[in-house]
């Protein structure tokens, strides 16, 4: 088993006539993730990475049963793609795009409440089940099939934690970028409840960072809800309050809350020990799982 | 990100939508300062146009009755160096006399995922202060941003806050007026601290911030003009990273550190305090960085005098191994003595074809993070032994 | 019993210190209706109608526990007071107001959608639970106390109805009037399903009339949910095709649904006898709780 | 109910926000016909400025080559009665030609209580009797109000619609003005019908429909003012109810009925039918009707010639009986015969009040509805003997 995506996702890519749309749709059938359609305005009739495009998400899913988007829908134009998305009854939609205004990003968040698709990201790096498919811009090459889930709020950083584990042979169900903006859609919590939830994991990494309460959230809800044994990670505890360190999130309140010091000690608090580098994370993780 | 607009920009804008605001004139000498408050008529404050919160304290903002204290406080504040800020111009605006300090502003809550729109009678200070010690004292209420703020909610937040109802629907109609500049200037905080009443009972609004989500600039062509005016001060290796469209903070320490993802290079840091060294900056070169952007980080971190060694850490996604092993290469090759030892460790997308083409005479490579940073911060040890 | 109001229904009345507000307020108390507060911006302290006057309804409700509101705001403010009473957790809005804007209507239906608090009106007389209260502007002397109950989109015929009814002894648990305004919170389904499971309810009137196609949809209601006897009216019948006649409703759209007689057919496929005169429509109910 | 703008109103509207138009003036008189379409150039088209649909069929269009066909179609078409109103001014516009005829619309959707937007590539003739024949002919997109039209909507409409590909995203881009002002101006229908489409790829509205929200006037100050001019036309007597603002519709029949709410109103003519009589018309003085107000409906219903008898019937809410007892008495009273016999029912609020104010001597009182429909039909069957 796995989380959100495996082989049978079948994946409309909206998006797919520009550059970085039709190459990680290729990059994502090359992995094996069964990329059925794309979706372009006007492009409807076209094919792309081998597989035909359509006007709208709509008709990729009504000829396609496309039942998964991923976005790759330049900035100006990706709230309107996701509101697409999540009016066409897929399962799941994956926004890749960063960079997407915040009050477009609220109106999605409103529109998120009243539908029952899951948006993840935006400004992710998509998620994948090893061996199986991939829906994003991960490379898949540094992933392999095992037992721990993984949810992260950075990019790079979640290779890097992957990396630790995957040289240690320990292996992954399914790992997930939900993304650094201020305003996404699956978070911390939706994620962890979908790991605990899920009959092969046997251990969760989730890799946080400074700013906003989510990590602080994530603790309370692992505490009340979760029995899968959880690893932490917190980029960050060097940031200087007040200081903007790329992610929007990423801004330290000065405050009780946001700190580096906040999201550990809230994790330890609900038994989830804080590696103090990569490593360490993956060291408890082996704990776990010997 | 935010694009911080100055005082009088700010204020420009909300005069342009209807806000109450003194009569002001900008001036960047004494000159323009004295016939500024010749005409307006004193008092009047003067005020650094610096994007620096409490510069009152710091000596950016001075009340003054007559011209020979105007010329004074012109002297002192044009060309001073606040909070690390050249100020180059000041706004010379007519004095309010107030009987109370209100506190109105919008921004998005990020945790609740909406925008919320906040009142509060104790204005004039720092609001933050207020928030830590008093949050009751702030009336919030929170907007359904496909609805916008509807009118009840302009006048519950007022009513709320315990405004008297002599000003109630003045603040409510500024309330409202702010929401929508914010939510059509895509704003990330609009604010008016103080919005001050006077003892006519009407509303000014005294002081003015507006910052604007940078992801939003490019449908605010008004604004981002503003921009070119705005982004004027600040540290001069922060200059040049907003021109090189680089995430980039400089630090105190001697550790000069690149990276690809804000997670992975925040790491980095942490990582180089682990081991017991002191980070110089923050750098991202964003994702897909080709071999001239790497270049241009390097450069970067060299121009920083206060760097000893440099740890340059790729993880590749969409980042490619060979494009960071080209632009450390053209970066490097041009010294004829590498100024700063730099430290490579590269992973993920081809970072084998990087490591046949990186020159391995000009730079220390290693495998893994922890042994990069470790031996970065060494490095930094000896340069300083 | 008796459904939506009675006599522990606590209302705020919205637009007190207006001339109707004031006058109605004090019609509504005559009756026995629990009116505890009225909401008027820039009024909060002050007194009307002999009760204590809220700048907002969410202070009404905190002070004196109102639980109901009945609105009589200006057209131009009434979207607006609807809005702030559906914001303040009540169990029931009543609309009295006419010419609200049509899209103020449909960004309230919206809201509507998303909250608990019931709406009932626009543009309409209120509701009444003889001998206990009214919410509204209906003339309570010719309401008794019985076991019809009644529903309608028209306020002076929902009198004329009554009377007829009165006149027999036949008393009635609530009448509801919904409203003829083309977007309205309570229509007929939902106030057939609360007589449906109203245990005192032995027999409901539903007055109807041309245009849209509630009636329509309240017979197919009927005939699938609702056990206790229905007998119908439908004013309109003689209305010419594409003539309007005062409600936004009532405008016959020349074709299949919306005319008398589609209203009428489908009522009587549902079983529900329909009367040609209002005197009739008291026949068939005194057949039923004969 | 809705305001409607005439064509040449809604074109401007519509071509004030960017909606592509032809070319085209108003004129009065067959010289000012000439003299526009010289300045438009040959061929044109000269368009009666009535507001009833199939003004085509009914003679109300012609397209013109010349002058002297333009003086003729002038000649025929100024001033003559079309479908009951009166021509007093043409469109002259240039004659567009077109490869297709597109249909775009938005309108409420009074069932689903939300916008619906609408297109279809069969324009250009009765949109009403594609929608009976061929409903699928009509792509449909619900809109939420709270967020407005997204692109993504405006486009699907336009591909779901067959809209041809080298079009679709000018047609989408009409689709979403046409929403914006359907919106902003509180629009109950706003149309274009047909949207040519040209050989060269351009769109452009060959019609236009913009009815209003009445009851939304009151912030629309600028259609409010084009409703003066729209105003003009229509039955004399519906002219003068809307100077009076009574809901108010001229029937074929010769019994005259007054009341107070639609609903009975309505019922009260569904009983002069029952009865064997003939409605001569609805009229609905509304809620709260004074004794002025009484007399004018009263005032109102004499003027009809095709009126036989009267039947005014009451049931008192928030209207009084003894408001409407004086009002009757009022316009009754300065005649020296009654014209018309009258039957008055009184029920509700005060009746009792009103049957001790009212002159019985002048009017016939019943006290059921029943038996006020009866007594007034048979008043006009015995006028008709």
């Amino acid at each position: 088993m796995s989380v959100l995506v495996d082989d049978d996702t079948r994946v409309v890519v909206q998006g797919i006539t520009g550059g970085e749309g039709k190459f990680h749709a290729e990059q994502m059938m090359e992995y094996g993730t069964n990329v059925v359609a794309g979706a372009v305005p006007g492009k409807g009739g076209q094919e792309a990475a081998g597989v035909p495009v359509y006007d709208t998400v709509h008709e990729a899913v009504e000829e396609e049963n496309a039942d998964t988007s991923v976005i790759f829908v330049p900035p100006a134009f990706a709230g309107d793609a996701i509101f697409e998305a999540l009016d066409s009854n897929l399962d799941l939609a994956v926004a890749i795009t960063e960079g997407i205004p915040t009050q477009d990003m609220a109106k999605v968040n409103k529109r998120l409440s009243e539908t029952d698709t899951r948006l993840v990201g935006p400004n992710c790096p998509g998620l994948i089940t090893p061996g199986e498919a991939k829906l994003g811009i991960l490379p898949g090459n540094i992933f392999s099939e095992g037992k721990v889930g993984l949810v992260s709020r950075s990019g790079t950083l979640t290779y890097q934690v992957v990396d630790n584990l995957t040289n240690r042979g320990i292996g992954q169900t399914t790992a997930i970028g939900i993304g650094g903006d201020p305003i996404i859609g699956t978070d911390f919590v939706d994620a962890l409840e979908l790991f605990e939830n899920d009959d092969e994991t046997e251990a969760i990494v989730m890799c946080g960072e400074i700013g906003g309460e989510d990590e602080e959230e994530a603790a309370a809800f692992i505490d009340e809800h979760v029995d899968t044994p959880v690893a932490g990670f917190i980029a960050g505890r060097t940031a200087p309050p007040g200081k903007r360190m790329g992610h929007a999130g990423a801004i330290v309140s000065g405050s009780g809350t946001g700190t580096a010091e906040s999201k550990i000690s809230a994790l330890n608090d609900a038994g989830v020990p804080v590696g103090d580098t990569p490593e360490e994370v993956a060291d408890h993780i082996e704990e776990f799982i010997a | 990100m935010a694009m911080k607009l100055h005082e009088y920009q700010a204020k420009q804008v909300f005069a342009d939508a209807g806000v109450p605001t003194p009569s002001s004139q900008l001036a960047s000498d004494v000159d323009g300062v004295l016939t500024a408050a010749e005409e307006i008529g004193y008092p009047v404050a003067v005020k650094a146009q610096v994007q620096v919160g409490g510069r009152g304290k710091a000596g950016g903002i001075e009340l003054v009755e007559n011209d020979e204290e105007a010329r004074e406080a012109a002297e002192s504040i044009i060309g001073m160096d606040l909070k690390g800020y050249h100020v180059g111009q000041v706004l010379v605006e007519e004095a309010v006399n107030f009987t109370d300090e209100l506190y109105v502003g919008i921004t998005m809550d990020r945790g609740e995922g909406k925008p919320v729109a906040m009142v509060s009678t104790k204005g004039g200070v720092n609001i933050e202060e207020v928030a830590e010690e008093d949050p009751d004292a702030i009336a919030r209420e929170h907007i359904d941003p496909a609805f916008g703020m509807h009118p009840f909610q302009a006048r519950k937040a007022v009513y709320d806050a315990g405004v008297d109802k002599s000003v109630a629907n003045d603040v409510a109609s500024v309330l409202t007026t702010l929401y929508d500049l914010w939510e059509s200037r895509d704003g990330s905080d609009a604010e008016i601290n103080p919005l001050m009443v006077t003892a006519d009972d009407e509303v000014i609004a005294a002081d003015a911030v507006m910052n604007i989500d940078e992801d939003a600039l490019f449908r605010q062509p008004e604004l981002a003009e503003m921009e070119e005016e705005a982004a004027s001060g600040g540290d001069e290796l922060e200059q040049k990273a907003d021109e090189y469209g680089f995430d980039y903070v400089r630090l105190e320490g001697n550790v000069g550190i690149i990276g690809n993802g804000a997670g992975l290079v925040m790491t980095t840091l942490d990582l180089v305090d682990y081991y017991g060294g002191e980070p110089a900056n923050f750098l991202d070169v964003g994702g897909g960085a080709k071999a001239a952007r790497i270049a241009n980080a390097l450069d970067m971190v060299f121009s920083d005098d206060n760097v000893d060694s440099v740890v340059f850490n790729i993880f590749g996604g969409i980042t490619r191994g060979d494009e960071v092993a080209k632009g450390i290469n053209e970066a490097l090759e041009q010294f004829d003595e590498i100024p700063k030892p730099v430290v490579v460790r590269l992973a993920g997308t081809n970072w084998e074809e990087g490591m046949e083409i990186l020159n391995e005479d000009l730079v220390t490579v290693e495998q893994t993070l922890e042994d990069a940073v470790e031996r970065t911060v060494a490095y930094a040890e000896e340069v300083n032994e």
